[in-house]
């Protein structure tokens, strides 16, 4: 009996700390997700005040008295900074800079990170600790430069006539750094055995066609993670868009610049909170979806560039 | 990686070893400084032998491309080659001699004069119309973009003349010179990595070495625009010069020439960075790991629903989720009013600081903090879940056996190795956090102001944040140029101290 | 990898030719950087004149207008012109450090030299001119066409027209509206104190106050006693809960949403957000209240209690300028342009339509000419702000901060920080002792190391 | 060993917990829920007259309702037809959403209980009744229990 008493014990006691961890989850996992449900939410609020004006500022009760979907209405049809249905142009800048930077960054990071793994040469360890070294520089003064270097060039700064200029430009900061950030790759790299490069080397192949044969193929969740590291830069990145392109014509702006500018900017209203969380919603599904879709790599790719750091 | 851990050996503690490992940096890095310099010296003194030696023995194309570039290569009937090194060679003289002009700045050899900042100020002639201005911006930028064509023409003149010696060394030897094509063949097999890198290294070389140089040299200037507004001759206000240590000296005195304690707040600013980046990594460090325990516990079910909850903070853009806290936090916003109706406060209370003139700063950091976690959380749990997979479970059977409990498992087996794992991402994450720009801006925007106007840095005011505030709010350039050094400064001890001494960095040539 | 490849190089083609098509533009446009509110206005004025200038044998223009905030194109003409418009508008107080920086161009069209001659006060015309070149000959760089001063809006359900008269009179409602703040103001910067600052005696509306009188950088004083009992005042009404409320993160329209605040002291710029916030059938303009020095405000100076002081503002006017950076290929036109978007006629119509109170000479009574004249065009609360606006010229100078020096010293130099921080409190100097500080920063652009034993010094 | 633990030996906890949880749902609905001066001058409301008055209260309250649906159907399938894999897992998936239901709803609805008196737009005095609190208890008990039924089953 006392066996059997000592059995149920354990059981009962393994019952009850899983009990309390399924319990401690759910929890934590509500703590995480109210934020994010609040911005939902007050994307789709559309309470009225007593004008019949519609309500825009931050209002105190968390659960809408009125939905609808007028602030997104009002968001892609509204004029902001003077432009009349600027949030689509907004959409569409980032669209091209992330496609663009996503293709470029992906070659240039894979493409060191190969050398730095699997290629023997002298110059190797000196790149990497400069690298390192360049990386440690807070970005601020650089940007600011790099707006100078941009505008001397026409590529920063237009106005309206050539906002697309002021894309070009910017695609070339974003992609510029990119080479720099190889360190990820290169943890999945060094993972990937150098037998098989000597072996392809022995019959005769090229590196470029080891690398672009035997290598590519392999590493498809690195080329993955890298794409879309690269592809959700643009649309995360806010303080490098805001040095670039935030002084050009807001035709040029890209969407984080001008959700920003929307609450903080020159000609921001406290009236537009509800239109700026419309605008986060339409930002933020697509990215979510894309990363709930590409998951699985996004896990492999943190996990392999921590173990390297 | 070998990782038996012999629990029992006494480890000094953490503060010894850090001790230890500062002093040894410090010995390490005398005698580094002392050898790298030993390298550099003998480096020019054999670069410069065999330059001569090359010019004596070479072939007269060898001579001949000392002075006319390609001249080598035509020599040995390598015509593509040598028609690149020759264009190459013209582009550069015309580049130097023709000075193009930009913007009413030029390249070329009046750019280096320019670097000397002298330029003049325009203004208005008696008939009221316009005399250009220099732009001393510009004076710098092209200076130094200029540096960085001659130090490139240096280099391909070099390859130039290596390349005809080698097509010499051929010939002696019987061999024929490498034709067009091989070149072009070697360059996808021996020679990859230089196709694969130097795209890179261009990109690096304009849009970062030139920009960091750029900020560098402003710390040593007068490139501030709020004291050129204030200018005595009215038409000083686009130039700047150099003054030397000035910035830095004024930094240290606590009080800059332009009379305010920008100095007095570097200290303080100082402390909070580090305060910050130490609770910051920690707190989302274990927070991280004790949530992977966690939801990895055995007999847990949908363990990947509860990942990928998590995972939706991370792929949230941040500025999106840290707007959406302020708002939340703000003075008007849910969180104040409920409050407010329950009765527990009378007014608002300032979360993050920036509700009104005099909140509390210590709520503002603690909140920042939080919120922190809230942001840093999900990432490192996700790196740890990946970790505690392949920890070999044959430890746990041993310490099953001889019946130690599940809490002292965890700090015998699960702690230290996972510690081990992560080191290098511990040490890149906290200097991560002394750069971490977004949550304080965006939260608290340098949270309660101090007294002593907007560009002094505010309560939760990082390095990084400040920087912003003094060169982009404030166009105080050289003041954030002396700002970001220091910041540079810092942040390298550290990162070379602990990086050297974690076990990664000893191993990770072995790992090769 | 490469079907991929090719499939997105040719979605980026279609894009950025898309792109490209979405913003093309020839040479000869004519940007106009102006007020946010009244870009269609100005769109209409402007593409009709170019019709005229075109067929009267001119090159043919195309306009584009920009909304813009005019009270930041000052800093960004001055830190990167050459992203702003052909034409901007701007604040006058600008002027000086745009033309020392060599952005703005001088007017050399007589008919809009003249215009501006005839139709301007003389204070208007002397910050629109710039001595230049070795000689010191003065041109004008600018035109005025809008005047600005501060006034008071308030919200007509809690506060009755007399309890608007005075500050006392808007605490009053304050308590009656259950402990709610009397008023706001928009900012905590130099122009928004001026209220207080620029505060004169009621009664022979005298102010001891220099600042840069006739643009001299060491003829300022601030420590007049009845600045210091002024001051006393602003700490001590700022601080009672039917009081002054300082701005908060979520902004001045906010809280007078939710009632937190029942008056606002703001300018024509602002007529649309308040009337956004409260419905614009509640929104009533008069000038800056009274308000009456109590024994505590007074206490220390030779002032004598319930001293009525009628609280005071700048009087600017927005004006148009033509930027350097974009060259002088279309200076004939852009001067023939300004002077017919700063004629009379345009100014009134701009009034009617946009709410931009003119600045000619007369305006109040040409504006009440033309309601006369056409009943119902312009609406009963403009007319009320133009008053309001009028009344407060009498007690108002003309920001004199024209050259870079003098607009540096008083705005980005601290004062107004201390300033702030005394009134909320966080700092243990007396009245006199901030003062003292703000005179020394205006006249010598630091803080002073340390401060005089006995009050008030004076500076050399 | 695990044959003495049958289903039902296992789900025995549970099932006394679903009449628990049961009671104080209904307890909720027939007590008096709320107190408002403004609706009825001094008399308390039933539920269903504060769901007229305030289609909002409504929402969350089936919510709850449908959860204990969930975790009553996930407890008889585990009972009944415990072998069959892919039932069990659908047992599973309801109890974890029923979980996350009540959690949530028990945070939202503590909120709203401090938020309804400012949600009417006027400041009445909102004196509490305990019907409002068994449906706080409700929620929290479910809650608990949801969880507890996840527990009891190893992978």
């Amino acid at each position: 009996m006392k066996q059997k008493k000592v059995l149920l014990t354990i059981r009962s006691r393994a019952i009850l700390s899983r009990t309390l961890s399924y319990l401690g989850l759910v929890t934590l996992s509500l703590i995480w997700i109210i934020p994010i449900f609040w911005i939902v939410l007050s994307a789709f609020r559309t309470e009225v005040n007593s004008d019949g004006q519609l309500i825009g500022i931050v209002v105190s009760n968390y659960f809408p008295k009125k939905f609808g979907v007028q602030n997104f209405i009002n968001l892609f049809q509204g004029q902001f900074y003077g432009v009349k249905g600027v949030f689509p142009r907004w959409i569409l800048n980032t669209l091209i800079v992330a496609v663009v930077d996503c293709l470029i960054s992906t070659f240039l990071v894979l493409s060191v990170a190969y050398c730095m793994s699997k290629l023997k040469f002298k110059m190797r360890k000196p790149f990497m600790n400069l690298t390192m070294i360049l990386g440690l520089f807070p970005g601020f003064m650089s940007m600011i430069a790099i707006y100078f270097l941009l505008k001397s060039i026409g590529l920063a700064g237009n106005s309206a006539d050539n906002a697309w200029l002021n894309i070009v430009g910017l695609i070339l900061a974003y992609s510029a750094g990119a080479g720099m950030g190889f360190q990820v790759a290169k943890g999945f790299f060094d993972v990937l055995p150098s037998s098989l490069v000597e072996s392809a080397k022995l019959d005769g192949c090229s590196n470029f066609k080891i690398f672009w044969k035997i290598i590519l193929p392999l590493s498809k969740p690195i080329i993955i993670y890298t794409a879309l590291m690269s592809f959700t830069g643009p649309w995360m990145d806010f303080i490098f868009a805001k040095v670039i392109i935030g002084t050009g014509a807001p035709e040029c702006w890209t969407v984080s610049v001008g959700l920003y500018s929307l609450l903080f900017g020159a000609q921001s209203d406290v009236n537009f909170f509800t239109q700026f969380a419309a605008g986060c919603v339409c930002v933020g599904i697509p990215i979510v979806g894309l990363f709930m879709f590409l998951q699985k790599y996004y896990v492999e790719g943190v996990t392999a560039g921590a173990v390297k750091g | 990686m070998d990782n038996s851990i012999n629990a029992s050996e006494k480890k000094p503690n953490i503060f010894q070893r850090f001790g230890r490992g500062f002093v040894q940096f410090w010995k390490d890095f005398g005698h580094g400084f002392v050898n790298f310099f030993k390298k550099l010296g003998s480096g020019f003194k054999n670069f410069f032998v065999n330059f001569g030696k090359r010019f004596a023995d070479g072939s007269i194309g060898t001579k001949l491309s000392h002075f006319i570039m390609g001249a080598g290569s035509f020599y040995h009937k390598q015509y593509i080659k040598g028609a690149i090194f020759l264009i190459l060679q013209v582009l550069f003289i015309l580049f130097m001699v023709m000075c193009p002009t930009v913007n009413g700045t030029p390249y070329g050899w009046k750019a280096l004069g320019n670097l000397a900042l002298k330029g003049n100020p325009g203004g208005y002639d008696d008939m009221g119309r316009l005399i250009e201005a220099d732009d001393s911006t510009l004076f710098l930028l092209f200076g130094l973009v200029t540096i960085a064509i001659i130090i490139l023409f240096i280099i391909v003149y070099l390859v130039n003349i290596a390349s005809s010696y080698k097509a010499d060394q051929d010939e002696k030897s019987g061999k024929k010179p490498t034709s067009f094509k091989e070149d072009w063949g070697n360059l996808l097999d021996s020679r990859f990595h230089i196709l694969m890198l130097t795209p890179t290294c261009i990109a690096a070389l304009v849009f970062t070495v030139i920009p960091t140089i750029f900020m560098i040299s402003m710390a040593f200037s007068t490139y501030n625009i709020v004291d050129m507004n204030d200018a005595t001759e009215p038409y000083m206000k686009n130039l700047f010069h150099w003054n030397g240590l000035t910035n830095f000296i004024d930094l240290f005195k606590g009080k800059t020439t332009l009379g305010h304690e920008i100095g007095a707040r570097f200290f303080p600013v100082l402390g909070w960075t580090f305060i910050w980046a130490f609770f910051a990594t920690t707190t989302c460090y274990f927070g991280g790991i004790l949530l992977a325990l966690l939801i990895n516990k055995k007999g847990l079910q949908f363990k990947k629903v509860f990942r990928t909850i998590f995972i939706l903070t991370i792929a949230i853009p941040q500025f999106i989720s840290l707007l959406a806290m302020r708002n939340l936090l703000n003075g008007n916003g849910p969180v104040n009013q409920i409050l407010m109706n329950f009765g527990w406060i009378s007014k608002p209370i300032g979360f993050l600081g920036n509700n009104t003139v005099g909140d509390n700063p210590y709520l503002a950091k603690v909140m920042v903090i939080i919120i922190n976690m809230w942001l840093g959380v999900p990432y490192t749990m996700l790196m740890t879940s990946g970790i505690l997979m392949n920890i070999p479970t044959d430890l746990y059977e041993a310490a099953r056996v001889d019946g130690t409990s599940p809490i002292k498992m965890l700090f015998k087996i699960t702690f230290p190795y996972v510690f081990f794992v992560t080191m290098p991402y511990l040490i890149s994450s906290f200097v991560g956090n002394i750069n971490s720009f977004n949550t304080i801006f965006l939260l608290t925007g340098g949270g309660p102001s101090v007294v002593g106007g907007t560009y002094v840095a505010g309560e939760t005011d990082l390095l990084v944040t400040w920087l912003y505030k003094l060169t982009i709010d404030n166009g105080e350039y050289n003041t954030g140029a002396v700002v970001g050094i220091l910041t540079f400064i810092i942040t390298a001890t550290i990162t070379l101290i602990a990086y050297r001494n974690s076990k990664s960095y000893k191993e990770e040539d072995t790992f090769q | 990898m490469k079907k991929g490849s090719i499939f997105s190089a040719v979605l980026l083609a279609a894009m950025l030719a898309g792109g490209v098509s979405a913003c093309g533009g020839s040479g000869n446009t004519v940007t106009l950087w102006v007020g946010s509110e009244s870009t269609d206005f100005y769109k209409d004025v402007a593409t009709e004149f170019a019709k005229e200038y075109a067929e009267a044998g001119g090159k043919s223009y195309k306009i584009k207008v920009v909304g813009v905030d005019t009270g930041s194109t000052g800093g960004q003409m001055t830190s990167d012109a050459s992203a702003c418009g052909d034409i901007v508008v701007t604040a006058h107080d600008n002027v000086g450090k745009i033309v020392e920086k060599g952005k703005a161009l001088a007017f050399t069209d007589e008919a809009l030299i003249n215009q501006i001659k005839a139709d301007n006060s003389e204070e208007f015309q002397s910050v629109c001119q710039v001595a230049v070149g070795a000689n010191k000959t003065k041109y004008f760089f600018a035109s005025p066409f809008i005047s600005q001063a501060l006034f008071l809006y308030y919200n007509k359900q809690y506060v009755t027209a007399d309890q608007a008269k005075t500050f006392e009179g808007l605490a009053q409602a304050g308590a009656q509206a259950g402990g709610k703040k009397g008023f706001t103001i928009v900012g905590t910067d130099g122009f928004n104190y001026s209220f207080n600052l620029l505060a004169r005696k009621a009664s022979d509306n005298s102010t001891t106050l220099r600042l840069y009188e006739d643009f001299d950088v060491d003829n300022c004083y601030a420590q007049g006693d009845d600045e210091v009992a002024s001051l006393q005042w602003a700490k001590r009404v700022f601080n009672e809960s039917t009081g002054g409320l300082l701005p908060s993160d979520s902004g001045w329209a906010v809280e007078v949403k939710n009632g937190n605040a029942l008056s606002v002291i703001g300018g024509a710029w602002h007529y649309k957000a308040f009337s956004a916030a409260i419905g614009e059938s509640n929104v009533g303009i008069t000038k800056i209240p009274t308000y009456t020095l109590t024994s505590a405000d007074v206490s220390g100076t030779t002032m004598s209690p319930n001293t009525v002081m009628q609280g005071g503002s700048f009087a600017d006017c927005k004006v148009m300028l033509i930027n350097a950076a974009k060259g002088e290929k279309k200076l004939d036109f852009e001067q023939k342009l300004i002077a017919k978007l700063c004629s009379k006629d345009v100014q009134v119509q701009s009034f009617v339509k946009c709410n931009n109170v003119p600045a000619f000479n007369g305006a109040l009574e040409a504006l009440e000419e033309y309601n006369t004249a056409h009943p119902g065009e312009i609406n009963a609360l403009s007319l009320e702000l133009a008053k309001a606006q009028n009344q407060m010229f009498s007690y108002s100078i003309p920001q004199p901060f024209v050259t870079g020096k003098l607009n540096t010293r008083y705005y980005q130099k601290q004062a107004p920080d201390i300033y702030k921080n005394f009134i909320a409190g966080t700092i243990e100097d007396s009245a006199r002792q901030v003062l003292y500080k703000m005179q020394y920063i205006w006249q010598k652009g630091a803080e002073p190391e340390e401060i005089p034993g006995s009050l008030p010094a004076d500076i050399d | 060993m695990h044959s003495e633990l049958t289903p039902f030996r296992i789900c025995r906890n549970a099932i006394i917990g679903l009449v628990l949880s049961l009671g104080l749902l209904i307890t909720t609905l027939c007590l008096p829920f709320y107190s408002y001066r403004y609706f009825t001058i001094n008399e308390t409301m039933k539920f269903i007259d504060v769901a007229k008055a305030n289609h909002h209260i409504a929402v969350p309250l089936a919510g709850a309702i449908l959860a204990l649906v969930f975790i009553v159907a996930a407890v008889i399938l585990m009972l009944f037809v415990s072998k069959n894999k892919i039932v069990q897992f659908v047992a599973k998936t309801l109890t974890i959403l029923a979980a996350f239901a009540f959690i949530g709803l028990f945070f939202t609805a503590a909120v709203r209980l401090l938020v309804i008196p400012y949600e009417f737009d006027y400041i009445a005095s909102q004196t509490l009744e305990s019907g409002y609190l068994v449906y706080l208890a409700y929620l929290l008990f479910s809650g608990v229990l949801s969880c507890y039924i996840l527990a009891i089953h190893e992978k």
